[in-house]
C-alpha cells in the first residue's frame, strides 16, 4: 500500500465515519435516554432521503437547504412514533420491543415500495462530481458537506446536552429514571422529545446522504446495523462515543478494504464490536462509567 | 462457646477509589443468632454481598466452617451451606411459589420429585405451604419475604444470612416471622441478620457487631455492644431510630 | 442404475399414498391454454428488476395470443401464472413447487438472481417440468446435469472473452489498451463474473494491474477510485448493480480519471446509470442485448414494447425474458402438446432463426444438450445520455465514440 | 409419560397435518417449511423464552449445519450420515466458545442480542468471501446416482417424514429439559439471575447448556435444509432475516411455552402463502399486513397466542400434586 493510497483510505474512512456518526447519533440518544433500541432507525433515514430527493426533484431545492424542510418532518415523525408505538412498547418486555420496531422497519420499507416503486433515484447536481484536493488525496464535495454537517450537528447536540436545562433533564433521565421522576421531571415528555430529536437528526442526514448515494426503499437496512455497531462500540448514550465509534468503524472498514476484499473488510466493524463487547462492554467512552443493560 | 462457623478476617472492599469496607473482622459461633447493626450506607449489604460471593473482596479472608470461601462463585458458596436472602425481594416472577423454592432444592435433589418434596417442606417450615401453587408475582410483600426465606432454607444451609427481612412488614407480620426464624435456629441453622431495628436485634441476637463507614465499630454481646458509647454516638445518635 | 430404480420406487410409493381426486394436478388437461409459470421478484431487494421482467413476459404472451395463439395446439392461448418470489430463494423454491403442483403449469421461467433461480430450477427438475432461466449467469446452472433446465442468459464465464474481443478490436483501431483494472461488487452481483474476468484477461494479453472490490451501499468510493487511477490501467472493467455503478462513476469523475470503462450486464445498462449525467458519458457496457440492435425481430420487439408500455425502452434482460417465454411457447407449439416431457423434448430440437423470438444477437437461438443457449453479447456506449450499441459491427447502430468528448 | 404431554400433543398434531398434506406436493412443501422453521424456533426459544437470552445470531448455527452438509457433499462426497453429526458437533463447539465469551462478561438483553448478531454477520461476510464455499452464489449439491444415501428423493414426503421426526425429537428434548432441573434453573436465570446464583444455580453452566442445546438443534435444522434443497447460499442460511423470523414466530406463538413458536410458525407461514397468492395483484400489501400484525401482537399479546390458549387450559405441571398435599395439610 503506497502512502497516497493509505492517506486516501484514511481520509475516506474519516469521511465515511462522519457520515455514520450523523446517522448513529440519534440512535444513541434514544437508547441513552429510553433504553429502547429502534430497529427501524434506518427506515427513518430512508424516509428522510426520499424527503431530500423529492425536495430537489419537485421543488428544485438544494439538498443542503432541504435539511431545513426535512428536519421538522422527521421531528414530527419521531414524536408520532413515540406516542403511537414506543410508549406502549415500553410496557412490554425487551423482546417484544424488538418485535415492534422490527415490524415497523418492514412496514416502512414496504409502504415506501408501494409509494415510490423500487427504482433507485439519484440527485444529479454540478457538485455531484466536484471535489477538493487535500495534498495528494481527494475529498468529494457531497461527502465533504455531509461530514461538515455531522460535525456541526454533533457539536450542537453536545452543547444542548451540556448547557441547557433541556439537556440537563435528558441527562438526568438517562442516569436514573426513578431518580428523575422523584425530582419532578415529566418522564413521558422527556421521552417524547428524546425520540423526536433522535429521529429528527436523521432529517439532517437524509437529504445529504441522498446526494452522496441514491435512494431506494431498502437503503435504510444498509445503515441500521452499522449504526448499532457504532453506538455499542462508542458506549450507549454517549455523543463522544458515537463520534469515536463512527470514525473508528469508518477508518477500520476503509483501511481493511485496501488490504483485503470488501466482504472481509465489511466484517471488520462487527469484529471490532465483538472485541469491544468482550474487553470493554460499556463501550469506549461510556456515559457515567457504564451503561450495561 | 463452640467453634466459629463463619470467620471474617480483615475484610476490605473498594469500588474504584471508594472504600466500602475496610479491616472488618469478626467470628460467628455455630448455632448462634448473630446481629449486624449499622446506619444506612454503613456497608452491611456490601458485607453480605462479599460473604455470599456476589462481590469479590478486595482484601482479607472469609472462612466458612474453617474453609476459605472468599473469591468463590455465589452458587458454590450456596452449595457449601451458606445461604442468603435479599433486602429487595427477588422472586422468580414467571413461576409459582413451589417452583420458586424448587430452584433452591434442586441443588441437593436433582430429581424433580425429591426437589418438590423438599421444597414443600421448606414452605411448611415458614408456614407458606398453602400458597404453593400461587404465582409468585401475586404474593404480598410479607409473603414475598417469606418466600425469600423459604428458598434460602430449601438450599439446606447451615448458615443463613438475612438482609433486612423485616423491612416494610407490619408489627404482626414481623413478630410472626421472628418466631419462625427462632424456630429455624432451634433446628440447627446459624443465623446472621442485618437489621435496622435495634429492638429486634437486641431481642433475637445474643451477639452482634456494629459497622459504620465500612469499619467495625464494636463486637460482642449485643447488650454490651449497644451500650458502647461509640455505637451510641455513631449509630443511635445519627439515625435516631 | 440402482439409484434410478430406487427413485422410481419412491415415486410409485408417493403416487400410491396420494389422496386420489382430492386435488387435481399435472399438466395434461387444460383445454385451450398453455400455462407458463413466471417467477419474478416483485418485492424485496430485486423488486424493480422483477417488475421490469414481468412486462416482457407479458408482452410475449400478448403477442402470441394476438396473432392467433399456438397453431400446433389448435390456436391455444398462452396463460402466464405470475408469482412474486420476494427476492428470496426459499420463496422462489416454494412458489415453483406451487406453480407446478397447484397451478399445473406446463413450464416455468424466471427467476432473476442466481440464488433465486437455482432452488427453483432444482424443484422443476425434480418435478420433470421445463424451466427456462431468463437472466441468472452462474455457470453451474447448466453444468450440473439438470435435465429440464434451459437458459437464454449467457454464462458468466463467457463474458471475459467478449470483452477481450472488443478490446482487441479497439486496439486495432488505435486505442492504447495495455493494462486493465477490475472493480467488482463483492457479492452476488459481481463475484462470478469477476472470477471469469480475472482468469481470462491475463491470457488475452491484458494484465490485471488492480483488482478492487466493494460492498453494495458503500457511501464512499474515493479509495477504490484512487487505486484504479494510480494503477495506471487503461481500462476499468466493473461488475456491479446500477446503484453502486453510479456512485463509482461519480468517484472516478471527481478524480478526473476517464479510462475505457466497461460496466457489466443488464444491471449496469440501465436508465439510472445513463441518467447520472457526465460521469457516465462515453462509458461502455457489455450486455446480452440492446434496444437499438439492428435485427428485424429486435426492432419489432422494441416497437411492440413501446406500444404496450408507452415511453419505456426495454432492457437486455427483458429481451431475454421475452425470448424465454416465446421459446417455451414455440416448443409447446412444435410438440403440439402441453405435456411437460414433450415440451422438454421439443426444446432440445428447437432452432429459431427468425420470428419474434430471434431478437437476441446470436444468429440462431437453440439449446444445447445442457440446455444452454448460444448467446452472444453486444457492447453499448453512453452517448449523449443514452446507451447506443457500438459493437460488433454487424449489429451496431454506430461506431464507438472517442472517450473524451 | 404424562410429563411429555406438552411435547407429544403438538407432535401428534403435526403428524396429522403431515398425513393431510401427503396427497399434495405443494401442501407438503409448506408443511416441510413450517415444521422446519417451527422446530428451529422451538430450539431458539429454549434460549429466549426459557432462559431469557435473546439471540439474533441463530442463523450462524443454521448456516453451520447447512454448510457442513453442503461442503461435505460437494467437497468430499460425504453423506448426511456423517455430515449431520459433524454439523451438530461443530455448532456445539462454536456455541460453547461464543457463550463462554459473552456470558463471562455478563452480556444480556440488547447487548447479547447484538453480540450474537455480530458473530453471525461476520460468518455471513466471511462465507460470502470464501471461494471454496461458493461465496455469495452459494453451493449447488449435485444429484447423485446413489440418491437415497444423500437423502435425495424425487418425492416430497420422505422429507416431510424426516422433518416430522426432527420436530418430535426437538419437542421431546425440549420438554425433557423444561420439566427437569435444567428448565427450573433456566427460568430462574431468566427471571432473576442474581437470585438464581445466590440459590446455588451454576448460572454460567446452565446458560451454556441452553445455548449449546439450542445451537445443536438449529444446526440439525440447517443440515436438513441443505439435504432437502440441495442448495445453500449465505443469504438464505446465514442471513439476519432467518434469525428475526425465529423471534417473530416465538412472539406470535408465545415465548413462555415449549410449543409456542411452533404454533407461531404454523400460523404465519401458511398465512404468508395465502396472503401472497390472494394479494398477488397488490405488490407488498402482504408484507404490510404481516408487519402490522406483528406489531399489534407484540404490543397487545405479550404472551402470544399460545399464552391466550393456555389460560383456557387447566394448569398441569406441579400444581396438581401440590394441591393434594395442601389437602393433606389441611386435614
Amino acid at each position: 500500500m503506497s502512502a497516497t493510497i493509505f492517506l486516501q483510505a484514511l481520509l475516506s474512512g474519516l469521511t465515511n465515519g462522519a457520515i455514520y456518526a450523523l446517522i448513529a447519533v440519534g440512535l444513541t440518544l434514544v437508547f441513552g435516554v429510553m433504553r429502547v433500541v429502534n430497529f427501524a432507525h434506518g427506515e427513518f433515514l430512508m424516509l428522510a432521503m426520499y424527503g431530500g430527493y423529492l425536495a430537489w426533484a419537485h421543488l428544485g431545492v438544494d439538498p443542503v437547504i432541504a435539511v431545513a424542510l426535512v428536519v421538522p418532518v422527521l421531528l414530527a415523525l419521531g414524536v408520532g412514533l413515540f406516542e403511537s408505538l414506543i410508549r406502549p412498547a415500553m410496557k412490554v418486555p425487551e423482546i417484544n420491543q424488538m418485535a415492534v420496531t422490527l415490524g415497523l422497519s418492514l412496514l416502512l420499507q414496504y409502504l415506501a415500495l408501494m409509494a415510490f416503486k423500487a427504482d433507485n433515484l439519484l440527485i444529479v447536481q454540478d457538485r455531484s462530481t466536484a471535489s477538493v484536493w487535500i495534498g495528494p488525496v481527494l475529498l468529494q464535495m457531497p461527502h465533504a458537506i455531509a461530514a461538515g454537517a455531522a460535525a456541526v450537528l454533533l457539536l450542537g447536540l453536545y452543547l444542548i446536552m451540556r448547557k441547557t436545562d433541556f439537556g440537563l433533564i435528558m441527562r438526568a433521565v438517562s442516569q436514573s429514571h426513578d431518580g428523575a421522576a422523584l425530582s419532578g421531571i415529566d418522564i413521558g415528555r422527556t421521552y417524547r422529545w428524546a425520540m423526536g430529536i433522535g429521529v429528527g437528526t436523521l432529517g439532517v442526514a437524509g437529504p445529504l446522504m441522498a446526494s452522496v448515494l441514491y435512494v431506494n426503499p431498502h437503503i435504510g437496512t444498509l445503515f441500521t446495523l452499522k449504526a448499532f455497531v457504532i453506538v455499542i462500540v462508542g458506549g450507549m448514550g454517549s455523543f463522544g462515543g458515537v463520534l469515536l465509534g463512527a470514525l473508528l468503524v469508518g477508518v477500520a472498514e476503509s483501511v481493511a478494504g485496501v488490504l483485503t476484499t470488501a466482504s472481509v473488510a465489511a466484517a471488520v466493524p462487527f469484529a471490532l464490536l465483538i472485541l469491544v463487547m468482550l474487553v470493554r462492554p460499556e463501550g469506549l467512552l461510556p456515559v457515567g462509567g457504564g451503561a450495561r443493560a | 462457646m463452640t467453634a466459629p462457623i463463619l470467620e471474617v478476617r480483615d475484610l476490605g472492599k473498594s469500588f474504584g477509589g471508594l472504600r466500602a469496607l475496610s479491616g472488618v473482622s469478626f467470628a460467628v459461633p455455630a448455632g448462634a443468632v448473630f446481629g449486624i447493626i449499622g446506619p444506612n450506607g454503613a456497608g452491611k449489604t456490601t458485607l453480605f454481598n462479599c460473604l455470599s460471593g456476589l462481590l469479590k473482596p478486595s482484601g482479607g479472608q472469609i472462612l466458612f466452617e474453617g474453609r476459605r470461601i472468599d473469591g468463590l462463585r455465589p452458587h458454590d458458596i450456596c452449595r457449601l451451606g451458606l445461604a442468603r436472602t435479599f433486602q429487595i425481594v427477588r422472586p422468580f416472577k414467571g413461576m409459582s411459589v413451589i417452583e420458586n423454592v424448587m430452584v433452591a432444592s434442586y441443588g441437593r435433589y436433582p430429581a424433580s420429585a425429591d426437589a418438590e418434596r423438599h421444597a414443600f417442606e421448606a414452605l411448611r417450615a415458614i408456614a407458606m405451604d398453602h400458597l404453593a401453587g400461587t404465582d409468585a408475582e401475586r404474593l404480598s410483600v410479607a409473603e414475598m419475604r417469606r418466600l425469600e426465606i423459604a428458598r434460602a432454607i430449601a438450599t439446606e444451609p447451615r448458615l443463613l444470612l438475612l438482609d433486612e427481612m423485616l423491612a416494610g412488614l407490619t408489627a404482626t407480620e414481623a413478630g410472626a416471622l421472628c418466631d419462625q426464624i427462632v424456630e429455624l435456629n432451634r433446628r440447627g441453622i446459624t443465623i446472621v441478620m442485618v437489621e435496622h431495628s435495634v429492638p429486634v436485634i437486641s431481642r433475637m441476637c445474643a451477639r452482634s457487631v456494629v459497622i459504620n463507614f465500612g469499619s467495625l465499630l464494636a463486637e460482642g454481646a449485643t447488650q454490651d455492644v449497644l451500650r458502647d458509647p461509640r455505637v451510641q454516638d455513631a449509630y443511635l445518635g445519627s439515625a435516631a431510630a | 442404475m440402482t439409484g434410478i430404480t430406487r427413485r422410481d420406487a419412491l415415486l410409485l410409493g408417493g403416487a400410491a399414498m396420494a389422496a386420489p381426486g382430492l386435488f387435481s394436478f399435472g399438466a395434461s388437461a387444460q383445454g385451450g391454454t398453455l400455462k407458463i409459470g413466471v417467477l419474478v421478484p416483485l418485492t424485496g431487494t430485486h423488486a424493480s428488476d422483477g417488475a421490469r421482467m414481468l412486462k416482457a413476459h407479458q408482452l410475449a404472451a400478448k403477442m402470441i395470443n394476438d396473432t392467433g395463439g399456438l397453431k400446433g395446439l389448435g390456436g391455444a392461448k398462452v396463460e402466464l401464472v405470475v408469482s412474486d418470489i420476494q427476492s428470496k430463494p426459499e420463496v422462489s423454491r416454494s412458489e415453483a413447487e406451487r406453480l407446478i403442483s397447484r397451478e399445473g403449469v406446463s413450464a416455468l421461467t424466471g427467476a432473476w438472481a442466481s440464488s433465486s433461480t437455482i432452488p427453483a430450477a432444482q424443484v422443476a427438475d425434480r418435478n420433470r417440468t421445463p424451466f427456462m432461466v431468463t437472466s441468472a449467469v452462474t455457470d453451474a446452472i447448466t453444468e450440473q446435469g439438470l435435465k429440464y433446465v434451459f437458459r437464454t442468459a449467457v454464462k458468466a464465464k463467457w463474458f471475459g472473452q467478449y470483452v477481450a474481443d472488443f478490446m482487441d478490436d479497439m486496439k486495432k483501431k488505435g486505442m492504447a489498451i495495455d493494462k486493465v483494472a477490475l472493480a467488482t461488487e463483492d457479492g452476488p452481483a459481481g463475484q462470478s463474473v469477476h472470477a471469469n474476468y480475472a482468469s481470462v484477461m491475463p491470457g488475452r494479453g491484458y494484465p490485471v494491474v488492480a483488482d478492487e472490490t466493494f460492498r453494495t451501499g458503500s457511501p464512499d468510493f474515493s479509495t477504490v477510485a484512487t487505486k484504479l487511477r494510480t494503477s495506471g490501467a487503461d481500462a476499468v472493467l466493473s461488475v456491479a448493480y446500477a446503484d453502486d455503478s453510479t456512485v463509482l462513476l461519480r468517484a472516478l469523475a471527481s478524480q478526473s480519471y476517464r479510462p475505457l470503462y466497461i460496466g457489466f450486464g443488464g444491471a449496469h445498462v440501465n436508465q439510472t446509470v445513463a441518467a447520472s449525467g457526465k460521469p457516465a458519458e462515453r462509458t461502455f457496457g457489455v450486455v446480452e442485448w440492446a434496444p437499438d440492435l439492428r435485427k428485424p425481430a429486435s426492432e419489432a420487439f422494441v416497437k411492440a414494447f413501446a406500444e404496450s408500455y408507452p415511453g419505456e425502452v426495454p432492457l437486455s434482460n427483458q429481451a431475454q425474458a421475452f425470448a424465454a417465454t416465446y421459446a417455451l411457447a414455440l416448443a409447446a407449439d412444435a410438440a403440439a402438446s402441453t405435456d411437460r416431457n414433450k415440451i422438454r423434448d421439443a426444446l432440445r430440437t428447437l432452432r429459431i432463426k427468425d420470428g419474434p423470438a430471434s431478437l437476441l444477437p446470436a444468429p440462431e437461438l437453440y439449446f444445447d444438450e445442457q440446455g444452454q443457449a448460444p448467446a452472444t453479447c453486444v457492447i453499448v456506449q453512453v452517448i449523449d445520455g443514452k446507451f447506443v450499441t457500438v459493437w460488433p459491427d454487424a449489429v451496431a447502430a454506430r461506431p464507438p465514440a472517442p472517450l473524451q468528448g | 409419560m404424562k410429563r411429555f404431554l406438552p411435547a407429544l400433543v403438538p407432535a401428534a398434531l403435526a403428524a396429522a397435518l403431515f398425513g393431510i398434506c401427503l396427497g399434495d406436493p405443494y401442501f407438503m412443501d409448506i408443511f416441510i417449511l413450517t415444521a422446519l422453521m417451527g422446530t428451529i424456533a422451538v430450539a431458539w426459544n429454549l434460549m429466549a423464552g426459557f432462559t431469557g437470552l435473546i439471540s439474533l445470531g441463530h442463523s450462524l448455527f443454521f448456516g453451520i449445519g447447512a454448510y457442513v452438509v453442503a461442503y461435505g457433499h460437494v467437497g468430499f462426497g460425504l453423506g448426511p450420515l456423517l455430515t449431520w453429526p459433524l454439523a451438530a458437533a461443530l455448532a456445539a463447539a462454536v456455541a460453547l466458545v461464543i457463550g463462554l465469551l459473552c456470558f463471562r462478561y455478563g452480556l444480556r438483553g440488547y447487548f447479547f442480542a447484538i453480540a450474537t448478531l455480530a458473530f453471525s454477520e461476520v460468518a455471513f461476510l466471511l462465507v460470502s468471501a470464501t471461494p471454496w464455499l461458493g461465496r455469495s452464489d452459494g453451493m449447488m449439491m449435485p444429484t447423485e446416482d446413489d440418491a437415497a444415501r444423500y437423502l435425495q428423493f424425487m418425492e416430497k414426503w420422505p422429507y416431510g417424514l424426516i422433518v416430522l421426526a426432527f420436530l418430535t425429537a426437538t419437542l421431546l428434548v425440549g420438554q425433557h429439559f423444561a420439566s427437569s432441573r435444567a428448565g427450573s434453573y433456566w427460568r430462574a436465570i431468566r427471571d432473576n439471575e442474581g437470585a438464581a446464583e445466590a440459590l446455588g444455580v451454576p448460572v454460567m453452566r446452565y446458560k451454556l447448556l441452553a445455548f449449546v442445546v439450542s445451537a445443536v438443534l438449529t444446526a440439525v435444522g440447517g443440515a436438513f435444509f441443505a439435504s432437502t434443497f440441495s442448495f445453500v447460499d449465505p443469504r438464505s442460511t446465514l442471513g439476519v432475516d432467518l434469525s428475526i423470523q425465529l423471534l417473530v414466530f416465538s412472539i406470535i406463538g408465545g415465548l413462555g411455552l415449549l410449543w409456542g413458536p411452533l404454533l407461531g410458525a404454523a400460523l404465519l407461514i401458511p398465512l404468508g402463502e395465502v396472503l401472497r397468492t390472494a394479494m398477488s395483484g397488490f405488490t407488498g400489501v402482504n408484507i404490510v399486513a404481516y408487519s402490522v400484525l406483528l406489531m399489534v401482537m407484540a404490543l397487545m399479546l405479550p404472551h402470544g397466542l399460545g399464552g391466550l390458549l393456555k389460560t383456557r387450559l387447566p394448569r398441569p405441571r406441579l400444581g396438581a400434586r401440590t394441591a393434594f398435599r395442601q389437602e393433606d395439610a389441611a386435614r
